[in-house]
């Protein structure tokens, strides 16, 4: 895989593979180049060679079975700040599908139960991020992708955070995870760095 | 969680999502629905100031008039279509859903002509009224109307998308998608002084009636991919 | 023979075969356009109704033939850039646009010189030719103001192929409504002699012209070609060798 | 000689037309060697500003 962000190239002959259960991290200072690395496995931007396999065959041109699968968490908290809590789960459920019952049980456990009335705006940075925590784990997706997950986050969001993923591998899910910060995760772990 | 394959929500739940949280959105900031109506308003208003209170001669121009306010007042508020989904996030996650992009697009700009579009063609017949038309000429005006704003929608959704990352793009959405407008103001236009002197409309209605057709199958590929493009 | 096809893909060899077959392209643009320009002036009969300002057509239908033609090639070549992600393809579309442009003001410009003398305006709206070249160029300058607007190449190339081929599918569109709408204005009827109904030492003058101004066009854009692919291909091995290496021929 | 550049009167017309035509190509084919030693020397300067680099 090789990528270039102007002259500078990013990172070439980089190679790995991912397997149920396993979660990868990517380390490397900043503007090294993770969150382009995540967004090109996820399809946002093109490699220019190198190829992602999903379950055997490549994605190239066939990406909506990955997407199916596929949950998304960056610096950008991905809902709108005008709508409150639940009118942006309801429109969260046209995209993916996750069952209706279990919303109030995981928002109250991200202590997010009692704000759902509030327009995002109002929320503070850290309860937004839960709120894209919620996402990943109604979601039903098996491959989690996080970029920076513990930013202005506490030391509680950041425990919940390491739970979560530790839940989420714990089922045979998979994650890959760019940070520069450490991560205490019990499981099978392989790391790459881009530096 | 084993292999289960998480089953992917209908093509029209991703559909009408889409639309619905639009129109939410719009209605929970008025604003970005009215500042284009009152423009419409204004502009309309601005030409009979200019030219005089004579009627046969604002008879004449009234078509012309209102068609181009009404492109104009949908430029407006074409360009800001993607950006807020671009700076909170929320695109992303559009492209990375398991609905495919088309539809999703084929749904904003909907949503945006729900918005903008349609409350054109409601209040165009008062201001047809105080440029002295005829009766049966609102009525085309309103029609022409009507498929002229949901090409519109459909055309500048693809600009928007073009533009959506750049940080002057504004004027820029202008100068891609006017030329390819013209053909919509053209027959639109047309189309209504025609009937002021009562000829026949049906030609000009059926084209802008197929014009929009073809926009409404092929623009939300061209701003799928453009999105796509424009948010690497 | 798709070997060929092959090898010219291939920025380094495309660059070199360019290379040779610009002069080629200009010494029979030279040729041509020298003898239809001539003929065209001195030698075919002045027209009976127009006398000779109609030998403004020598400049004009080209110029607007090939605005028309540069168009489609830079459609042709942003939507094989854009589906095979050939980037040599997106050269070829970024360096068809100026030159069309370019094309398509100098067919405005003779066509409304040529109106001057005949319907006695500069700009004469009635007339559908000139007013859908007037959005042709409006076309082009969208298509450059998208490519100026954004910086790194391969998306300027991809966003301004999307722009592209959304216009190659309007282009008759706008010609259509410009002459359904230009056939309900009363103007003037317009005569005006054109295809072959020309007698034949009027017309091999505009034909020649017709094959030089493309052959010519073809030189420059070749020539621009391999400008934009060095833009792109900077970080390859034959770009290097070519500019600091052995300091070969440029 | 001189009635034949007259053109029937329309002369200005048509030479105006044929000047502009050499104007234009004349833009079009120098613009494209200049633009092309302009496009030299910033690629020469990139890939010295990459070596230097890395």
């Amino acid at each position: 895989m090789c990528l270039f962000r102007g002259d500078k190239c990013l990172f070439n002959s980089l190679e790995f593979a991912l397997n149920p259960g396993q979660l990868l991290i990517v380390e490397g200072s900043n503007g090294s180049g993770k969150t382009s690395l995540l967004r090109g496995i996820a399809g946002l931007l093109e490699f220019e060679q190198g190829e992602i396999h999903w379950e055997g065959n490549p994605l190239h041109g066939h990406y909506q079975a990955f997407r199916a699968d596929l949950t998304w968490f960056a610096h950008k908290v991905g809902f709108k700040d005008d709508l409150n809590l639940l009118e942006n789960l309801r429109f969260e459920q046209s995209l993916h599908s996750f069952d209706e019952d279990s919303v109030m049980a995981v928002l109250a456990r991200l202590g997010l139960d009692l704000l759902t009335e509030l327009p995002l705006r109002s929320l503070s940075a850290g309860q937004q991020r839960r709120v894209a925590l919620a996402r990943m784990l109604l979601s039903k997706g098996r491959v989690w992708m996080m970029d920076e997950p513990f930013t202005n986050l506490d030391g509680a969001g950041r425990s919940l955070v390491d739970a979560v993923l530790s839940e989420h591998l714990a089922n045979g899910g998979s994650a890959i995870v760019a940070t520069h910060q450490p991560l205490e995760i019990v499981g099978d772990v392989k790391r790459v760095s881009l530096s | 969680m084993t292999d289960t394959r998480p089953l992917v929500p209908s093509l029209w739940s991703g559909f009408v999502g889409i639309v619905r949280r639009d129109i939410l959105l719009a209605w929970k900031r008025p604003g970005d629905v009215l500042n284009p109506l009152f423009f419409f308003a204004m502009v309309s208003t601005l030409f009979p100031l200019a030219l005089g209170p004579s009627s046969e001669q604002l008879g004449s121009i009234g078509p012309g008039v209102i068609w181009v306010a009404a492109l104009l007042a949908a430029l407006l508020s074409l360009n800001s279509l993607f950006v807020s989904d671009f700076e909170d996030g929320s695109l992303d996650q559009l492209l990375l859903s398991p609905q495919p992009l088309t539809v999703l697009a084929l749904g904003k700009a909907i949503g945006h002509w729900m918005v903008s579009g349609l409350p054109l063609v409601v209040i165009s017949p008062l201001v047809a009224i105080s440029f002295h038309m005829p009766d049966q000429s609102i009525k085309v005006m309103a029609v022409t109307l009507f498929f002229g704003t949901l090409s519109l929608s459909l055309l500048g959704s693809i600009g928007a998308a073009l533009t959506v990352g750049l940080h002057r793009g504004t004027a820029l959405l202008s100068l891609l998608i006017l030329p390819l407008a013209m053909p919509v103001l053209i027959f639109g236009a047309r189309t209504v002084s025609l009937s002021t002197s009562d000829d026949a409309v049906s030609a000009g209605v059926y084209f802008l009636a197929a014009y929009c057709m073809l926009a409404l199958t092929l623009a939300p590929f061209a701003t799928a991919a453009a999105l796509r493009i424009s948010n690497e | 023979m798709w070997k060929f096809f092959h090898k010219l893909a291939s920025p380094p060899h495309f660059y070199q075969f360019a290379g040779k077959i610009v002069p080629w392209f200009a010494v029979i643009a030279i040729a041509c356009i020298g003898y239809g320009g001539f003929a065209g002036l001195f030698v075919a009969p002045a027209d009976y109704q127009q006398g000779d300002a109609f030998r403004i057509i020598y400049v004009h239908v080209p110029a607007s033939y090939l605005s028309m033609m540069a168009y489609s090639i830079m459609a042709i070549s942003a939507g094989i850039g854009l589906i095979w992600r050939i980037k040599l393809s997106h050269a070829v579309a970024a360096a068809a646009a100026p030159l069309g442009a370019w094309f398509t003001f100098l067919a405005l410009a003779t066509g409304s010189i040529w109106g001057k003398p005949m319907w006695g305006t500069w700009w004469e709206w009635g007339d559908p030719r000139l007013t859908s070249e007037l959005l042709l160029l409006f076309l082009y300058i969208g298509y450059m103001a998208l490519r100026a607007s954004i910086d790194d190449i391969a998306k300027a190339d991809k966003a301004s192929a999307v722009l592209a081929l959304v216009g190659v599918v309007n282009v008759p569109i706008i010609h259509f409504s410009v002459e359904w709408w230009s056939s309900l204005h009363q103007g003037p009827t317009l005569v005006r002699e054109g295809g072959p109904a020309m007698a034949p030492d009027m017309l091999y003058p505009l034909l020649a012209m017709i094959l030089g101004f493309t052959f010519l066009f073809g030189a420059l854009l070749l020539g621009r070609v391999r400008t934009e692919v060095l833009y792109r291909e900077y970080r390859a091995r034959w770009v290097r060798e070519l500019l600091l290496g052995d300091g070969g021929t440029t | 000689m001189m009635e034949v550049l007259a053109m029937g009167g329309y002369g200005n017309f048509v030479w105006g037309a044929y000047g502009l035509t050499i104007i234009v190509l004349a833009v079009c084919i120098v613009g494209g060697p200049v633009r092309h030693t302009k496009a030299i020397n910033d690629v020469r300067h990139r890939i010295r500003a990459m070596e230097a680099k890395s």
